[in-house]
């Protein structure tokens, strides 16, 4: 082994740790602010209590906005990876004219009209629709906003999946539905799960839409609720909010880690264009 | 009865390319059919118009008597194997082989026991509950070949099965395939560019070229009497040697090549004319020219270097400037820069239009 | 006058005031275990329930549902707004006083007298008669009153005692002019680790800047921010105010840096119970909810031995709004009732009996706070000094946010101009880009009022 | 032949077999769904740019259509013109250089590191990625904090006001935190795709890590150089995020523009002007990706 | 002098597999040398670990006299060729040949002409500033070769560089490799899974199984003598048929196998001994039955099948239930059915131990 080897294995180490420090150290705060009897704003070693836990499991809405979040977000994710995964395939398999002038118009509208300024019209069409204050019309509107990025990735992980599997199908007489059941969606499952944590995460902590379109609190994701830990000097209640952010975390980390660990996470062929 | 019968055929792709140009053809009930030709003639899209995955544009495609042209590839009773096998990677073996049968609603049961029956056949017992992942080249292929013959097609086609597998297993696969295809008795188009295993496999095959026909015949009549220089070159482990040469005397029987004479019945091809004249290399003689000189039409040049083939070595010699491929038994390969002279028999002469390149019609019809 | 012609007035007023199957919703910034918990708590779990019981006994069978929001005013407003606009929403709101205005402008709140149609059944109501003129102005626009007020507050000076007796000033301190509080500053300024004044600035503090800083300070030297239709430009009054910026960041008498932190507001609380402000400007909310030493977000368990109060002084004495020698401002939020309601006239009762006397103490839960009506507050401030302090000295000298839309520019405009100056800009520049600032938020320059 | 006639077109051209009456029929859920929601709304937006909207106030109830008023006030709004610059260098500064390189420099270590250290890094860094927005939020106030923040123990310093002082570079900090796996793993299955003999033909003659880098790797990923480039830029240039951190402040300094539509939308109630901003900021995205296209088709 | 040198070398993957396991082999200056074995013997392996792109675990690699075992792989002076080629797609022609150059800064002058001349030696002029994409199989291949050349390494290291073409460009482009090492004179360190190519190419072969050397030496000598079954098995372009046998009686020189027997030299090998007899198809000769018996030690069966090679023909024969291939000449491919008697000289009848597979010592000795 030559001393420059040896210098540049030093250094590739130096710089992974920096790296894993720099990605470490701000998630510190979840992990000791939750158990912390006097939890602030930083790090420190926490003076270990379970009266914010038990504190955050009494809240009258706590573990019920969990529950809407996982209706809201299930049926979003559902949704985007059901619709996309149609329209990928279909995108990809069968040249329609003006597709990726189609598919960069939508992806450019999604990052823009899910903002404030959309929030007008979106409100008056769920009104008109009779769809304010239910949990599936918020899944509604995020699924509108997620399916054209979803498309776009999709697509890329359909294009990976070799023709020659449908055809093969195809020439033993399977139905377009049983090449999209039986070959399709399997083989692309890698894809599929990618963008099922995609939307799930980013439904998981949207904010602004099912809080306009959700009246009763009841009904309200977790999102909506941890905005509502302050009082009304606007301080937040931080015996609350740390340990409600660890669980409100929990369900997209297990969700990833499931899939990961079943599917790999991953952009199967990677993005091309 | 389960033959093809091709007329009039053209497959035109969207951007203009005519990939088949016209093609008449019928392949007999139970043959074992090859397509040969280089790369980009247009076999595949041939295998894959018969099969229905491509739109025929012109012509008409019966299978077993009945016009299938327009029918969807699942209709039309053929099975097909690709050249990537194109296992369903998240299916069993057994799965995989039955994958035919449950699109067709076949029982359970039913397809357990077919794909018991066909891994037999096709030595695949034991192999059943793995994935095709965990599968040597030559296992899947024998896969792809049992879910095709379990899909009980009237008509197997197959593109390219051997060319994905090693050396050695291509041989042992290619054996396998033979009996497989005669115990079956079912109809097999197969495409290959790998002449020999057209000829090793082959009831008939057809060599293609620009998605037009060249040549249909039984391995040995393609091999003995190419119809043109492209297909003398084409077939043939080693390449047909194709010299420029001059008919000497009509009357004679000789050709002059390569600053040399080669016997030739130049049937009505007048004198002086000038011809490519073809000679394998396996039917050339060579003689150590110290040997003193031979009676006859003959080749004078000079060993440049020479390939083992096993029995046999392949020489090349070079004759006034031309390069001249012989094949010597092992135990009489020379050391290059040997003096050498060559000569061959009459009948394993052949002459080519210098223009056309088509075998010179009269003298294929002295032989035939 | 039944039916008046402004927008959702062409309704029968008397629709259903029969019905004995009623839905009311009362829809407010309020969440239990969130925002406003205990607000929130108390609709819930008392008001509706009486509320309920009482109808039964009137043979009427009333289903009330609370539908709290616990999120940043704007928001919550953005969304009130947005129901308001499709003729939807609760039939009673709370909305914040300085709404009140651009609502009515929209029309999505009526007079009380329109809603409800009957004005001598509206302004018979015996509440009123407790309710004080001045606190009555929250849920008034234009004369005419939309709302029942539901509560105010005032704003003084607090300042630490123990930091004082180390300075050497007072116990009872009460400064009489600006320059008393920076003197005091000044002697403030020699503790070590202590930020002497805390006058909120900035924009980071947003509203709290205009409420506790701005605005105090404005009617301190006899201006107010809107007057006959007029909003206050860059005059010698608002100079005088940014001065003051000046002299106290530019001075080291503040922490600028503060003023600039998002959660800027919160920090000056911990700073103040942990020693280390000496002056805060700040409404009763402080006193309440902050330093209280049970519950509050940065508890001081000594607050009542540590925490002195002190009314806001004028520039000079006499010069503040009415010659008063000492200024306040007041907010505070109001219940309206929505004109598309199905059940005005039970609307109307469930804002009487949510306002009357037994209500609004029980709503306090023992709590003292400074409430809309004066009996209740004579009787459960008597036993907090502060809280007693603030409405019997505080309130009658005490001025309101004008409830226009506005307004809310003109504020972050104030906010700017107080940026500037503690961000190191002249008073001129600051004044002077103020002045840019109001004409285009309030929509032309003959809607400015100069010197 | 019983049953149906013989079709004359043939089957679909398709591999599926789809054709493009069932294609269409696949992609029109979808399409529905994101005219409904998205195509829909936005025109309504431009619409609304047009108008003196707000949700309160006179404008409420009878707005007016005031044509190009609001985009010519935009173009003379100091603060407006702040906010695009502030985006542009959030765009710069956190995704064109922060994520696209952090990312791809773990994309490149990453590859032949032990599987452990592996796992770790890229767990670390995709669960900033998929943490919650509004808890992410709490953890980098919590890290820059003034006073007990964990930025000032590390570094032993105290009452460094990181987010007043140099807000920009903590957002782009955060967002490089936080964005940098997607560039991650897009670029891992892009350096899967270069085949391992390249960089190994590149060694044999003697080429330095830049040499291949630059030589071999970065032309075979150009395209997901690119492609990766646009995302992440859109997504950071509509990025809400800031707000959460520093509510754009202090004093605008770090008010970028999807923060100051929020703020001229919320705090301002000026919805049209709002929504003019908005349809700017989509014309500014247009262009980022016309101009990402034209580089995309220059590749020969 | 450009020998390589190697020692003891194991290369041991992080996996544990060694794939490499303990070799030693010289290659001579100027020597085209060639690697072969089955899929995943470590053929790939020994050329990386030459190349310096794995590290040896064990031994030495010395190139020219000196040790590279610990040398980056641009500082060891070789060049190689990958079977994919890995030319630069986004470089021209002449880019990717002096792509080596520029990496050591020549200026840029000097580096065309050396693109003109190595592309003069290569036949690619005209081609020069085509990208890769734009060229055949067989030009690709030249270019990567010319790179290699034109790196100016003392030795050139070829992965598999024939197996992504055709068949028949394989062929030519098998020729003309074989003429450019000659001209050039390079050492040459070849790696290839097909046998028909290390035969017709190398001087020497090394046949490789499981990381270890089985056999090395000429093509001759590795076709005529296998030393072990497994090379028998590997080597020749129909497999050689290995059958299990008993020796007859020691003296008469004969085995006992499939129902018959054929002579064989047996040495000392005792009487009565279970062998594995080896004999390769082209060794057998084929006589139709009916022909009257023949004299001396043969065996009698059935053809089953036959493939055609060209000029000949591989005849499957059942012989009392084992299946044993003769090759034919094409005229005298016998039908299916037919009864047939095969015979062997006795040199070409290879005993091996039945345990060890081991060619038996006396005989090899014999023979040698
Ligand atoms: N989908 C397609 N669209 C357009 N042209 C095509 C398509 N597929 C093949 N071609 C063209 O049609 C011609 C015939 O192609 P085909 O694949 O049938 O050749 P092949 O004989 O199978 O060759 P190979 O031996 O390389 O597989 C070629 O020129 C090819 O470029
Ligand atoms: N990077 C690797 N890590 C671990 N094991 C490997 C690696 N590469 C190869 N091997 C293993 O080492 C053995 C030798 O592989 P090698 O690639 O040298 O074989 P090969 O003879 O070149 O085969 P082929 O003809 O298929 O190319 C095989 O068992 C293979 O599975
Ligand atoms: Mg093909
Ligand atoms: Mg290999």
């Amino acid at each position: 082994m030559t001393p420059a080897y040896v210098v540049r294995r030093i250094g590739f180490y130096v710089l992974i740790c920096a790296i894993t420090l720099f990605f470490a150290v701000p998630m510190l705060w979840i992990a000791s602010a939750p158990f912390d009897a006097s939890p602030g704003l930083g790090v420190q070693w926490p003076d270990w209590t379970l009266d914010n836990v038990r504190k955050t499991f009494d809240h009258p809405y706590a573990l019920h906005s969990m529950v809407n979040s996982l209706l809201i977000c299930v049926t979003t994710a559902v949704a985007v990876t059901a619709f996309a995964a149609l329209a990928s395939y279909a995108l990809s398999r069968v040249r329609i004219p003006g597709r990726d002038a189609l598919l960069y118009g939508l992806l450019l509208l999604s990052s823009v009209v899910t903002g404030t300024a959309a929030m007008v019209p979106i409100f008056v069409m769920m009104f008109q629709l009779g769809l304010i204050d239910s949990r599936f019309g918020v899944a509604l509107v995020m699924t509108g906003g997620l399916l054209p990025a979803a498309i776009f990735i999709l697509k890329d992980f359909v294009d990976a999946v070799p023709k020659s599997y449908e055809e093969s199908a195809r020439v033993f007489g399977a139905s377009t539905g049983q090449i999209l059941r039986d070959v399709v969606l399997p083989v692309a499952r890698p894809g599929l799960a990618t963008i099922l944590v995609w939307a799930f995460v980013n439904s998981w902590g949207n904010f602004l839409v099912p809080f306009l379109l959700i009246r009763s609190i009841d009904k309200q994701p977790g999102a909506v609720l941890l905005q509502t830990f302050t009082d009304e000097g606007g301080s937040a209640n931080l015996s609350v909010i740390p340990v409600f952010s660890l669980l409100f975390s929990i369900p997209v980390v297990v969700l990833y880690l499931l899939v990961n660990s079943r599917y790999g996470f991953r952009f199967h062929g990677g993005i091309k264009s | 009865m389960a033959g093809i019968d091709i007329e009039g055929l053209a497959t035109v792709y969207p951007n203009g390319v005519r990939a088949v140009d016209g093609l008449d053809l019928t392949v007999a009930d139970g043959e074992f059919f090859a397509l040969l030709g280089p790369s980009g003639c247009g076999k595949t899209t041939l295998l894959r118009t018969i099969a229905g995955l491509e739109n025929a544009s012109e012509g008409s495609v019966r299978i077993d008597g009945a016009d299938v042209t327009r029918l969807e590839p699942g209709k039309r009773g053929v099975a097909m194997v690709f050249q990537d096998y194109a296992l369903f990677p998240h299916m069993s073996v057994s799965e995989n082989i039955t994958y035919p049968l449950k699109v067709r609603r076949v029982a359970a049961a039913t397809r357990s026991s077919v794909a018991e029956r066909t891994a037999g056949e096709l030595s695949l017992q034991g192999l059943l509950e793995r994935r095709p992942g965990q599968l040597s080249g030559g296992q899947q292929q024998r896969v792809a070949l049992a879910r095709a013959i379990a899909s009980e097609g009237k008509v197997l086609l197959l593109d390219e099965p051997l060319s994905n597998l090693d050396a050695r297993l291509r041989l042992e696969a290619r054996t396998f395939l033979k009996k497989l295809q005669r115990d079956l008795g079912i109809t097999t188009v197969f495409v290959t560019h790998d002449q020999a295993e057209a000829l090793a496999l082959a009831d008939r095959i057809a060599v293609m070229q620009s998605g037009q026909l060249r040549q249909l015949g039984s391995p040995r009549e393609v091999f003995a009497r190419p119809v043109n220089t492209f297909v003398a070159n084409f077939i043939g482990s080693t390449p047909m040697n194709l010299l420029d040469g001059a008919v000497v005397a009509s009357d004679s029987g000789a050709v002059s090549v390569a600053g040399g004479s080669l016997p030739a019945s130049t049937g009505s091809v007048p004198t002086g004319a000038e011809v490519t004249v073809g000679v394998r290399p396996e039917y050339l003689t060579l003689s150590v020219a110290s040997a003193g000189d031979v009676a006859g039409p003959a080749i004078r040049g000079e060993v440049v270097v020479a390939e083992n083939l096993g029995t046999s070595s392949l020489v090349s010699v070079d004759c006034a400037g031309t390069l001249i491929g012989v094949t010597v038994p092992e135990e009489d390969e020379p050391e290059p820069g040997t003096p050498v002279v060559l000569t061959a028999p009459e009948q394993r002469v052949l002459l080519y239009d210098k223009e056309s390149g088509e075998l010179l019609a009269r003298q294929a019809a002295a032989v035939a | 006058l039944g039916s008046s012609d402004s927008g959702g007035g062409d309704q029968d007023a008397n629709r259903n005031a029969d019905a004995k199957q009623v839905e009311l919703v009362i829809g407010a910034n309020a969440v239990k275990g969130g925002k406003n918990s205990a607000g929130a708590t108390f609709t819930q779990d008392v008001l509706i329930p009486k509320f309920v019981e009482a109808q039964k006994a009137k043979g009427v069978d009333v289903t009330v549902r609370f539908e709290g929001d616990g999120s940043d005013d704007e928001v919550y407003k953005q969304k009130l707004a947005l129901s308001l606009s499709n003729k939807a929403g609760p039939d009673l709101m709370n909305l914040d006083g300085i709404w009140v205005g651009e609502f009515a402008q929209a029309g999505y709140v009526k007079p009380l007298t329109d809603t409800v149609g009957d004005a001598a059944k509206v302004d018979g109501w015996d509440g009123w008669a407790q309710i004080p003129e001045s606190v009555q102005q929250l849920g008034s626009f234009e004369g005419k009153r939309y709302g029942v007020p539901a509560g105010t507050d005032g704003r003084v000076l607090y300042f630490n005692k123990k930091l004082f007796a180390q300075a050497g000033l007072p116990a009872d301190w009460q400064p009489k002019s600006w320059d008393d509080i920076l003197a005091a500053g000044q002697k403030l300024k020699q503790l070590p680790g202590v930020t002497p004044i805390q006058i909120n600035g900035g924009t980071a503090m947003g509203e709290a800047t205009t409420m506790q800083g701005v605005l105090p300070l404005l009617v301190g030297t006899g201006a107010t921010i809107h007057t006959d239709g007029k909003w206050l430009g860059d005059t010698v009054k608002v100079r005088q105010v940014l001065d003051f910026y000046a002299k106290v960041y530019g001075g080291g008498l503040g922490d600028p840096v503060l003023q600039r932190e998002a959660k800027g507001r919160d920090k000056s609380f911990a700073e103040f119970a942990a020693h280390k402000i000496g002056i805060l400007a700040e409404g009763d909310y402080f006193w309440r909810s902050v330093v209280e030493p049970k519950e509050g977000v940065a508890k001081m368990a000594d607050r009542d031995t540590t925490v002195g109060y002190a009314l806001i002084p004028a520039a000079r004495p006499g010069a503040g709004v009415k010659g008063q020698d000492f200024v306040s401002m007041s907010g505070g939020g109001v219940v309206a009732v929505n004109p598309n309601t199905k059940y005005p006239q039970q609307a109307w009762e469930l804002l009487q009996f949510m306002n009357s006397a037994e209500m609004v103490e029980a709503a306090l839960d023992g709590a003292a706070k400074i409430t809309q009506r004066t009996d209740v507050n004579a009787k459960v401030l008597a036993n907090d000094p502060m809280l007693n302090f603030v409405a019997t000295k505080v309130l009658p000298i005490t001025q309101y946010r004008p409830g226009l839309a506005e307004y809310p520019k003109i504020s972050a405009a104030l906010q700017q101009a107080t940026a500037d100056v503690i961000g190191g800009k002249s008073t001129d520049a600051a004044a002077r880009a103020y002045q840019t600032a109001v004409a285009a938020a309030a929509g032309g320059k003959d809607k400015v009022a100069g010197n | 032949m019983p049953g149906r006639p013989a079709r004359v077109r043939g089957p679909a051209q398709d591999v599926a077999g789809l054709g493009v009456g069932r294609a269409l029929g696949f992609v029109a859920p979808a399409l529905l769904l994101i005219g409904a929601f998205l195509v829909f709304p936005a025109v309504w937006t431009i619409y609304i740019g047009i108008t003196n909207y707000r949700l309160t106030g006179v404008e409420a109830v009878s707005p007016s259509i005031v044509g190009l008023a609001n985009y010519t006030k935009a173009l003379n709004d100091a603060l407006f013109h702040n906010a695009l610059w502030l985006t542009c260098l959030f765009v710069l500064g956190s995704a064109i250089v922060g994520q696209n390189i952090l990312g791809f420099a773990l994309a490149w270590t990453m590859r032949r590191a032990r599987p452990a250290v592996r796992r770790t890094v890229e767990g670390l860094v995709l669960l900033a990625w998929i943490l919650p927005s509004t808890v992410v939020a709490y953890l980098w106030i919590a890290f820059f904090d003034r006073d007990t923040g964990t930025l000032n123990s590390i570094l032993g310093q105290q009452g460094t006001a990181w987010l007043i002082e140099y807000p920009m570079v903590c957002l782009i900090l955060f967002n490089t935190w936080r964005g940098t796996a997607f560039s991650m793993m897009l670029y891992s299955s892009a350096l899967q795709a270069v085949p391992p003999s390249q960089l190994e033909s590149a060694r044999m003659v003697g080429a330095s890590g830049w040499q291949t880098l630059r030589d071999v790797v970065f032309p075979h990923i150009r395209g997901h150089v690119l492609t990766n480039t646009l995302l992440i830029s859109l997504w950071t240039a509509n990025d809400f995020s800031p707000f959460l951190l520093t509510k754009g402040g202090p004093n605008h300094e770090s008010e970028t523009v999807p923060v100051y539509i929020y703020n001229v939308a919320l705090q301002g109630g000026e919805l049209g002007y709002s929504s003019a901003i908005s349809f700017l900021l989509l014309l500014a995205n247009l262009l980022v990706a016309l101009l990402y296209l034209r580089l995309l088709r220059r590749r020969s």
